[in-house]
């Protein structure tokens, strides 16, 4: 699978012996993973929205045209949705690629653009009270350099 | 007959995930125009529409985009996944 | 360990699954991982000399300055040596941080670094003989962006 | 007396992984002098500096610098780990 959007959790370490055993011919692979910060006991979990109908094609879209734009062996994400504890694992990407340069540029790309383009909205709870994530301005400012 | 979803803090605001509307609108404006007529609570998540974006049939579209031949619209606050 | 410089094999899944237990507070892991290049038949081996009174040292004041330059909260560099297979894994570098663009930096910052300035030298070995690889100019030049 | 090492095609070249020497050189650049006098391999192994980096007790050093206290000099060509 190479777009994976699911409320369980998943083992990082099974996820990257997996993709790295399914590319050949890399020199390079990077990871990148999200975890739902611990902010001092400031939150007490992550409740992650999504529009299930459009989820998946647009993560697979934007997996697609980083595919196109760089020269990858393979990319794979995996993104969760649902009420996450402190210190879980949000989501992850991984890119393969000949090269550096490429693997690092398509990790940076995809999560720009996850980040900004795929349907997922995050809720903070804490003990006093919960509020939806705001979108930061960096973060679409982000998308600017691709 | 359009299926229009609410997600996020719309969805909060409005009190429905989503809802079935008999409409003429023509684009996304003309939609919106009509849904902050249907309630206190839909004026009110519609009273910013720099904080709102919205998807037909689950793609990605402008906030003045054609309706035309659309069965879903989705309403929703800027994504913050990742 | 923070450091690693071994001969023998390491299990990427295990090591980052190591590291991110041992970090709190973190929003972002990034892992690179170098693996010896299946040329189309034409490399038999990678063997990497290295220069162990030096290596060790070199590699932790490269993680030491990384860990200085960005918010990092943990950096880890496993670096192998001696004949390696093609599709062996030859290294890889690990960092957290709070947020992901301090951790894409000072991952690509240590590759950089660990290409040009610690004590590594490849030898490609094919079945016409066998060569040491040549240092890249753009290997040095990408020094200078940081 | 200062123990010079070898690394890679300098290795290779010169045929030693290190050796002893005993020198008044007072910078690499004196050192290197001496060393192309001991053998054709050594010659050859530094007829182009520009190919040959070098560490002062394990520590990156510039092809000039002072030996004054030095106690392992190594020659290497650029690094190429990673």
């Amino acid at each position: 699978m190479t777009v994976s959007i699911q409320s369980s959790p998943f083992d990082m370490g099974a996820e990257v012996r997996r993709f790295a055993n399914s590319v050949s011919g890399a020199g390079a692979i990077v990871t990148f993973s999200g975890l739902v910060r611990d902010d001092g006991g400031k939150l007490t979990a992550m409740e992650i929205e999504h529009y299930p109908a459009m989820t998946e094609r647009a993560v697979e879209a934007i997996r697609v045209e980083a595919m196109e734009r760089w020269a990858l062996l393979g990319a794979v994400i995996v993104h969760r949705y649902g009420r996450l504890e402190p210190g879980e694992q949000i989501m992850m990407v991984a890119t393969a690629a000949r090269h550096r340069a490429d693997a690092f540029a398509a990790a940076e790309f995809l999560m720009d653009y996850l980040k900004s383009r795929a349907p997922f909205w995050k809720k903070e709870i804490g003990p006093d009270g919960e509020q939806w994530v705001a979108a930061r301005d960096d973060d679409e400012e982000a998308l600017a350099r691709w | 007959m359009i299926d229009v979803l609410y997600f996020a803090w719309l969805r909060e605001r409005i009190g429905e995930r989503s809802e079935q509307i008999e409409t003429d609108a023509a684009t996304v404006t003309e939609l919106v125009e009509e849904l902050r007529t249907r309630s206190e609570a839909h004026a009110l998540a519609f009273s910013d529409m720099t904080a709102v974006r919205v998807a037909i049939d689950q793609d990605l579209a402008a906030l003045d985009a054609s309706l035309a031949g659309a069965r879903e619209v989705a309403f929703f606050p800027p994504m913050t996944g990742g």
